[in-house]
Order: C-alpha cells, then structure tokens, then sequence
C-alpha cells in the first residue's frame, strides 16, 4: 500500500494530466493550438497507477494517447507544453509535437502515432535492461485497438520466449476511433490474448488507481525478478472524443454519463484515499489550485517561448559528430 | 451538369456510383461506417471514414458491403487482395500512406505480382484508397507522400489527383480498372472545392493533363503541387515568363508523351512534388528528360521537393518543409541563369 | 467415414505427393532443376485430409511448402513440373516456380514465399463466397513459425469477427527452418492461439489421415453452415530438410528416425486402412505403379517442353485488355 | 596481411571483430544461430544464418547476444529498435529484404524519425543486415532488390558493398555508426571470393570508390552491377572506348562528388542497377546528372536496369531479366549515337 505523502503524489500526477488535457482541450478548441491531440482524460488512473512502481532506469513506451503516459513517468510539463505549441522550447524542440514525446533521459522512449509500434520498443528496451543487468524493467502502454495490431501479437511472443521484463498495459476503453471494441474482435475481454504467449495475465478497473497499482506492481515486480512478462488489462473510458474535433456520434450519452458520473479516476481515488485515512480534501483542494497554477505557467511559458527557425528544418535528421 | 463540390464529395460520390454500378464492389477499412454495427442504438455511419469519404455508404449498401476493420491493416489488406483474386472488386482504406509501414505486404508481394508469378492467370482488381502529403500539422507519421514507393513496384498504378472533378474521375477508372491501383487523396485538399460533373465518368489511369498553357518553362506538379505550380506560374507570368504547367494525374503508368512534348516546347523543366528528393517522382522526371528529353533541354531540370528529413510538426516548419511558389520560382530563375 | 472408393483415392493422392517431393529431391541433387524447393514429405495426410472435404468452388491458400497441397486441391501434375523446370507449359507459364504455385479455376489461390502472407488471402477468398453466398469455405495452410507472424493474429482476428467460413490449418512440423519451435514461441500446443479470437480449435494427428479428415471435416462443417472459423491443429513433421540443400544438423538422427519408422503417414494409412477393410495391399501396389508412372511421365513432358522465350519476361505484369 | 576469402566469410569476421570489440552489439534474427539453443544435444549453431555469415558467433558470445527469434520480422526489428534507442546497438537480419513487406514500418517510421522527431536526443545505431538482388533463381519474392526504397527514407543511410574486403570494412563502419543503417548483401556474390585485409578497418560510409579508370564514359554500379560494369568495361576497351567505372558502396550518403568528377571527365554516363527503373537510385543518378552535372553531358544518361516487371523464376527469363554486359555495352553505344 501507498504512504500519505504517497497519495499526495499521485493525486497530484492524476490531477495534472486531468487538467493538463483539459486545458489543451480549451486551448484547441479556441483555436490556439495546432495539431491532432487524442486526450487522456478519464485513463489518468491507468497511468499513474502503472508508473507510481517505475523509476528512471525503468523505460515506458506509449502511443497517440501518450500525456498522461508522459506526464507520470516525469517528463516535464513545461517542455511538453511548449512541444505542443510548436516552440523551439519543447522538449522535441517543436519537431515532434503530441504524438512524439519522448524524453529518453527519463525513459520515456516515445509515444507514437502509429498504433501498435510502441509495443516492440518496449520490448526492445527489457532487452537492453536484461542484457546489461540493469534492474530496469520496460512497460509499454496501448490500447484495446492495438491489440488487433501483428506487432502486439509478435512482440507479446517475443518477450515471452525470451522472458524478458516487459510489462504490457493494455487501455481497453471500449473504442478504437469510432469503432467499438466488439465490432473490431469477437470478444471485448483482451486479457486472454496473454494465453496465446504462455503469458502471466491480470485485469485491473482501470479506473481505480488503487486496483491498477496493486496488479501493475504485481507484474512490475515479477518482471524484476526475473519472471517474465506480464499483460495488464486495464478496464477504462475516455471521457473526450479520439481526438480534439472530433465529432462522436458512435456511442451514446448515458453510456458516456454513466462512466463520467459513477466511476471518474479523480473522485473515485479521492474518495477512497479519504477513508483509507490517506489524504484530507483540504490537501486536495490545495494541489488542485497548485496544478491550476503550474499550468497556467506552462502555457504562460509556451505562448511566449520563441518558434525554431526555418532553418532547423534541416538538422536533427542524422547524428553526425 | 457540374456542381461546385469538396474532394471528399466527389469521392463520396464516385464510391456511391460504383457501388449501385457493381455488387462486386466492397468498402473496407478502419472506421468506414464507425459505429456502423450500432443501428440499434440509431447509429449507422457516425464517422463514414476518417475524412467522411464513406459516409452514407452503410445506410445504402448495407454492413456486408461496408466493413469497418479492426486496426489490422496488413491483415484487412491481405483480405482485400484474396477477396480481389476470388471475384471481388473491393476498395480498401488505408487511413494514411504513412501506414504502409505495417501494410507493405500485400501491395509489394502479394497484389503487385501474383498476375506475373502466375502466369498471366490471376486478376486483382483491388483499389487502396489513402490519404497523402502535409500541410495539416499532424507530424512525421502522418504527413508523407510514400507514393514514389509504390511507384517503383512493377504490377501496381498509382494515382493521385489534384481536383475534385478528377478525384471522381480517376477514382471510378481505378475502381473498375483490374489492375490493383493505389489511390492518393491529398490531406491538404479534402476541403477544397470544384466543379464536379454529374453522373458516371472515368478519366483513363496513365493521362496527364496540361492545366495551363505556356512556352517558356514546364512546370510538373501533382495532387497539392499542381496548385502550387499554378501559384508559381501566375507569379513567372509578371517576370513576362509564360509557364505550361503539367499535372500528372497518375504517376504510374506516367504520360511520358505529354511531358515531353511540354518539355520540347519550353526546353526547361522544373518538377514539384512534396515528397521527400531522393528516389521519388521528382528524380523519375528528372531522369526521363535526361533519357528521352536530352535534345529537349535548354537548362539543368530542378527539383523543387520537401527536404530528405521527416515532416517536421512545428508550423513555423512544416511551412518551411513544402514547396513553396517561391521556391518554384527561384528554381525558374536558377535555369534561365537570373540569380547566378 | 469414407468409402472404398474414396480410400483408393487418398492413397492415391497420398503417394502421389511422396513421390512427387521424392522425384524432386532426386533430381535437385542431381542438379536437374533450379530453384528454392522445400518439400512436403512426411506432411501428406495433412494436405489430403483436409483436401478430401472440398470441391472446386471452395478456395485453398498455401504456403512456401505448398506442392503437396496444391495436388491434394487437385492442380495438374505435368503443369506443377513444367513450372518446376522453368518451362513454358508450366501451370505459371515459368514465371513463379515452386513457391507460387496457383490455380485459380481449381480454388488453388496460390503458394507463397511470404511467410504468412497466404492466411489473409484465405480469409479474402472466404469473404469473397460469404458475400456471393455460393456455399464455399476457404482454407488457409501454413506452418507453425508462421504462428508467430502478425498475419496470422491479424487474418485470424478478422475472419472471427466477421464469422466467415475460413479454416486455418497450422501445420505443427516443430521447425521453422532451423529453429526449433520451442525457441520462437513459448509453448510447442499452438491450437490455444485460437481463444485469443473466441476461435473454436481442434489438434489433430497430422501423421493420421483419418484423424486429420475428421478434425478438419468438422472445421470445414462448422465453416459451411455458418458457424464461422476454426483453427485446426496437425501435429506432423518433415522428413527432409528445410529446403533440398539443407544441411540439416538443427535435430538429431534419433528424433527423426522415430517419426520416420512409427509416424511415417504412408504406412499408417494402410495399416488402418486395411484394418477397417477398406483397400487391399494389392490395390495400393497397383497405385504406386501407376503413380510412378505418371510422374515418369510428367517429368518427361517437362523435359521435352520449351522454355519461355525471352521477351515473355516483359508480359503478364498487368492486365491490359 | 590479406587473404582470399568469401564475401560470407569476409562478414563473418566483421561481425566477431565488432562483438568483442564492443559488448553492446548484439545481434538478432531468424537462424541466426539455428537449433541454437540446443546445446545440450551438442547442437550450437546449426545454420549460422541463412548464408552462414553468423556462423561461431553463439559459441563465442553466448545465447544473450546472439539470439533466434520467431519469424517475426517486424516484431524483431521494432525490439532492435528500441534496444538501439536504449544503448544496445543491435545488428539486426531481415533474410531477404523483400521481407520488408512484414518489416517496414521500424525502419519508415521509427528508427529513422526518431532522431528528428525528438528533437535531437535519441542515437539509433541499429544495423540492419539484409540480402538483395536476383540470379539465384529464387523467384520473384526473394530476388528483389528494393534499396531504392530504403534510401527514399530520410534518416536512414543505406550500403551495399560489391567485394569482400569492401563488405568487411563497411559493415564495421556500419555497426560503428550511430544512425540507423541497411546493409544490403548481395546474394549472387555471397559466394565470390577477394583479398581481405586482416584486422580491425572501416571503411567510411558514403564514399564512392572509382574501381577502373577511363575517360571516354562512366559506368556507375553498386554490388553485382560493379562487376557486370566492369565486364562492359572490358568489352568497351576492345572497341577502343576507356570506361570509368564507379562503385557507389554507399547509396545514401552518395557520393555525388566522385560521380559527378567522373562524369566531368567523360561526359557520358550509363548507370547499372539490378532493381527496376522507377524511382530508384539509377533515376536518382539520372537526376543528380542533370541538375548538377548539366554542364559536362555530351549524351544522355542511360539506365540499365531490370524491367519493370516481378523477377520472373525461369532461369531463361531471369538471366534476361538480369542487367547484362551486352545491355551495357549497347547503352553506350547507343550514347555514341553507333546504332542509330
Ligand atoms: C497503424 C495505424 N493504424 C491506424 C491508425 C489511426 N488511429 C490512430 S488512433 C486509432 C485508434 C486506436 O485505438 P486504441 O488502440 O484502442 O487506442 P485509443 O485511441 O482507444 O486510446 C487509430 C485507428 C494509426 N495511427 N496507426
Ligand atoms: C516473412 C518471411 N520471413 C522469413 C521467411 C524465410 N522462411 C521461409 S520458410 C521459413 C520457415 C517457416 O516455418 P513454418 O511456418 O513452421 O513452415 P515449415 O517450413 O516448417 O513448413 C522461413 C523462416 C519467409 N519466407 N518469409
Ligand atoms: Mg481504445
Ligand atoms: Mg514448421
């Protein structure tokens, strides 16, 4: 179980990918922003609960819907925010925009646009970690669609014939864009997938990070030990469209309502971690206005951070030196 | 009687057509109807394709017809060759080029060849519609123009129009045309708008056209750069330089005769194409005028193309990264000696 | 069950493929012929007795190792050797050779280098009767290193979803080339990758004919009434190499001689076979003349006949009338 | 010292003289050991790769950088990627690089947008070893020669060496790179033999090498072609013409400057390539020549190349298929204006 100072953090991680996605949400919408932005809003509790057991020498992989991956693995806001805006300033000095945050320092080795590709590069990664001992573990982050992806398939396969310390996280939200689950593979329960690779599988409510923290550390910590790799199934919703604009239509209101009203990582951690005696509302109440305020700063800085050149258009392709 | 309509219209309008036309054609891809298995709950087409193109199609042809895949492009393609090969005329989606990555396969080793490797017995009349180019910041996976790649591969067409009239056009000619055909729709010009004729209509694959008329210079464009090539040519026309300008249409087979001949015309060429330099269409011209057009020639053939980087997502970037009027311009100038 | 009549003819097609792949290793090592070839023996019950459930307007997609499938689905001999040999009469008019192979009037829709690659096309093929409701399946053979290719996870996905009435043969033979099916995946029971597709399995012993055409017999059923896609397993193995020119050393004599002495298809057939009262030994003898015979004389047709000229090089690329 | 050693042979050794000078290089793919885990049964490395070129490395290096993995192309090479990002440097085997069907997309939109996409701050220093190129009669999906596509890619460079000694050098300069490199292996010249010099050496990527010397015309090859170019070369010299003969080793970076001295000096060029004409590097050289070399053409620049067709599997038709001598030397003659 988590400590006090503990919970405060990871209210804090769920609050800041809450607002952080919020906010571009507004900032898109008022035209402020370029880009294509599939928000996060409603999973905070899978990535937070997944990342809580991770360190820097642990590396994550994501996808398109990678803030809230990014944010709980600790790459700065600042940076990520002036990315977002195309500045000189972002931590991809503007080339790579949302779907390409990475911050390798930290482990973050990338979300990507295209889905599935995330897998094997995590992969990849518990090779390095296995192969020079490190102690590191490498977790890569999808969802219920990429699991209809052959690089989940052999990726899977991979790790598990060579038990590698590969974690998989799988976000099932119902959706890939607008197509339902159901209508993309014949079952909506994915976890079985695992049976495929003799794999070790665990299905968490995605939308409790106190569930997603106890079997994300199970398989963490098996993956630590040498056990293997492990599937995660995450049971979510995303509370926005796929992405900013997009028009929805493919599901209905009361489903929507029924999961924003009954089972909202937010409230339903604050709940929990109150009678657990963890944290106070008041606590809660002042990192709300702290994140508020760490954001705010963010777009202060990115709106006023200058644009690359033209020129820039040209470097960064090849190492060189 | 033409009517004023956006790409993704006549798109839309050519699928309908060839769909009532022939049973044999099916629509496959990622969200094609989207949420279309939901007719209970009154959902039927809520996206019609990621750019709308599909739309209405579910509500007509019904859910046999119109098939939203899993995100399974290698397989869905797979499935539209074998479907192709056994008696069906199927258009298949693949969201953007840049997703060739995971779907090579079945275009380079399965659909482009097995005509050849079986003797001559096999017909795949498969269309891959796709989404190409930049503009739209949406980054580097998102935003390139693979065509040159399927250009390069012996047994596939590919296509790629720059105005709504020809989308449709060109569109039903794949269709119905029983090779497989690898059909480019430019990101950048979904919205744009023109006269589209009513009714059925092909404009035969392996045509270029000559949009506007001039004889000093050859200015070859195609999908998005043809409008850039026009912009250049109306800047040439004040420096009192006239520009024929060529859009290609289909890329391969390629109208080498209608190149030529402008390139016979005017002497110089400068070709314009927003995919990256090396090994593309743009290198392609470049080596028919030195082949076939060298007694043609009065100057070097420039390339005016996106840089050999990714498509950088910083607007300040991507603006630089496209060709641009200017450029083509400068490249102009370049050949007649002006900026030396 | 099969009659008396039916059994003369699968041990006739059963023999046919023996000594087809016989009379090819012979002659390859002779250095008669050219080319990639990587035959079938020791597999034939598994080719016939899925062959024995379908007619001509029911499709079959093969792999690299596809000559005995394309008899058993009933492709012409003397053009399958002429297109060995490279020469005009060849049912591919010379230009594929052994791995693509391909009758489409006799549903054979193709051998194929690309491992994996004929699994989606099965499905397509399936696709194809289900919307044009002509009653037909399609079946897909393939190997089990072609388990671990995204094709495979990807076909297979579909043809559940869209409960079409494909068959996936996975033709267990413990290699893929050199490697022992144990070291590319973590288990050697591949039939449970099925449940990662809701799919109904069934495991087969890919050395028994009357085991394989039951298995496969119910898969092609459950496939023709509409009950959607199986996924059969056949335990078997190659008695030759990867390909001829393999130099083997990746198993041991002993494994091999076992399969060889007390699996061997062949004899197992006549036994049982005769046993039920189903054929008589001298029946089969007949058969084996006859079939020598015919193979005599497809390899001599082949020998006599032209090659391609050398501007048929340049045609068949597209379809131009 | 040099000693005469096989074009697998002369990879072999590159690859130990990386692994232990290095402990991060590491490498994966399918047999590349081969039943290798079957120590036990007294079976170590049954395969060593399809042609051997990893032969002795498992017995050296052990199971944990020496690894089979299931026929998983993309899987595999997407792990090669990520373990490059992340301090390996993997040296990865696609078979035969018509396989990129099933393996593109860690190459188009990972390992090479990485760098780029991150700003700068990601090293990919992944080989991918690969074999290319027709002769072998293995049919039309393992006969391709598909570099053309690898170059288009930014971010990547691409090599292909067409002797031995030049394969040694360029693969230790490969893996030593800290970008993402294919390394294209030639499959009629597996076998070929030449003098190798012993030791640790690199030979530096994206420097053409002039293999013959001549001022009457330039031949540009890569892998096989050098060697059909040279044999043109020979046949030229008997009709009094001096060839140059350019062996580009490195496609991307090209060396533009040794091409284009060369044609400087000749004034005519004919390029040689086993892949297809359309977008690849010869139409790329043809472009190269006719922007930046147009002041020193006195003919135009000729392709030979194979048609735009599949590798057909007949020996008849494949040796047609195949760029030959004759095809070069008629290219030439054809330049001189001698058969018109
Ligand atoms: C290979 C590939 N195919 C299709 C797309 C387009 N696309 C982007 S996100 C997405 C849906 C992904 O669904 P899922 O994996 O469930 O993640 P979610 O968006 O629900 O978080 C699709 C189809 C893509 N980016 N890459
Ligand atoms: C995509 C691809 N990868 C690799 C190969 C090389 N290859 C040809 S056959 C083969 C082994 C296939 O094993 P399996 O599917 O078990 O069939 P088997 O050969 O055992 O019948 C391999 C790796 C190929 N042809 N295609
Ligand atoms: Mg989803
Ligand atoms: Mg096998």
């Amino acid at each position: 179980m988590i400590s006090r100072e503990e919970a405060l953090d990871v209210y804090q991680q769920l609050r800041t990918i809450r607002s952080f996605e919020e906010k571009l949400d507004t900032m898109m919408k008022a035209g402020k922003m370029a880009g294509f932005l599939h928000l996060y809003v409603g999973q905070e509790a899978v990535a937070v609960g997944v990342c809580s057991h991770l360190n820097d020498r642990d590396y994550v992989s994501s996808n398109h819907r990678g803030h809230g991956h990014c944010i709980a693995k600790g790459v700065d806001l600042k940076g990520m925010m002036a990315e977002l805006f195309g500045k000189k300033t972002g931590i991809c000095k503007g080339k790579g925009g949302s779907m390409h945050i990475a911050d390798l320092d930290r482990g973050m080795i990338g979300a990507n646009g295209i889905v599935g590709a995330g897998i094997p590069q995590a992969v990849g990664a518990a090779l390095t970690v296995s192969v020079k001992k490190t102690g590191g573990v490498a977790v890569a982050f999808f969802g219920d669609g990429a699991t209809n992806q052959g690089q989940f398939h052999e990726a899977l396969n991979i790790a598990a014939t060579w038990k590698l310390p590969a974690v998989f996280i799988l976000e099932n939200n119902g959706y890939g864009e607008a197509t339902p689950a159901e209508f993309a593979a014949p079952m909506t329960d994915l976890a079985v997938r695992a049976k495929s690779y003799a794999m070790h599988s665990l299905v968490a409510d995605g939308m409790d990070f106190f569930d997603v923290f106890e079997k994300a550390g199970e398989a963490i910590d098996r993956a630590r030990k040498g056990e293997g790799p492990s599937l995660v199934e995450c049971k979510t919703y995303r509370f926005l469209g796929h992405f900013v604009g997009d028009p929805i239509g493919y599901r209905t209101d009361e489903e929507l309502n029924d999961w924003k009203t009954n089972r909202d990582p937010l409230p339903t951690f604050e709940t929990k971690a109150i009678e657990m005696g963890l944290v106070s509302a008041d606590a809660l109440r002042r990192i709300d206005a702290e994140v508020t305020a760490e954001i705010e700063a963010a777009v202060a800085s990115a709106e006023e951070a200058p644009f690359p050149s033209p020129e820039d258009v040209l470097t960064d392709v090849y190492v060189t030196e | 009687m033409a009517r004023t309509l956006s790409f993704t219209a006549a798109l839309n309008e050519a699928l309908h057509i060839a769909m009532e036309a022939d049973d044999d054609v099916i629509i496959i891809g990622e969200d094609v109807a989207g949420g279309g298995g939901r007719k209970d709950q009154g959902i039927e087409d809520a996206w019609g394709g990621p750019f709308g193109a599909t739309r209405g199609l579910i509500g007509k042809f019904g859910p046999e017809r119109v098939r939203d895949t899993p995100i399974s492009e290698m397989g869905f393609l797979g499935v539209a060759v074998g479907a192709a090969a056994t008696g069906l005329r199927p258009v298949a989606e693949i969201m953007f080029i840049d997703f060739l990555g995971v779907a090579l396969d079945p275009l380079l080793n399965q659909a482009s060849k097995m005509r050849y490797m079986f003797g001559g017995k096999a017909r795949v009349p498969l269309t891959m519609r796709t989404n190409v180019g930049a503009g739209n910041r949406a980054s580097c996976q998102h935003s390139q123009a693979l065509y040159g790649m399927t250009v390069a591969i012996p047994g596939l067409k590919t296509v790629i129009p720059s105005t709504p009239a020809d989308a449709k056009g060109l569109l039903l000619a794949s269709i119905r045309d029983d090779n497989p055909v690898v059909f480019c729709e430019t990101k950048s010009l979904m919205n744009s708008e023109g006269e589209v004729p009513e009714g059925d209509y092909e404009i035969p694959l392996g045509t270029a056209s000559v949009v506007r008329e001039g004889g000093d210079v050859t200015l070859v464009g195609m999908g998005r750069t043809v409008h850039t090539a026009l912009e250049a040519a109306d800047a040439l026309a004040e420096d009192g330089l006239q520009a024929d300008v060529v859009d290609l249409r289909s890329l391969y087979p390629l109208d080498e005769a209608t190149v030529l001949a402008s390139l016979e015309k005017t002497g110089r060429l400068v070709v314009v194409d927003e995919a990256t330099p090396y090994c593309g269409i743009a290198s392609e011209i470049g080596a028919l005028c030195i082949d076939k057009g060298f007694d043609f020639l009065n100057a070097p053939v420039k390339k005016v193309t996106a840089p050999h980087t990714p498509v950088p997502f910083s607007p300040v970037l991507e603006d630089e990264y496209m060709p641009s009027q200017e450029k083509i311009v400068a490249a102009v100038h370049e050949q007649l000696g002006w900026n030396t």
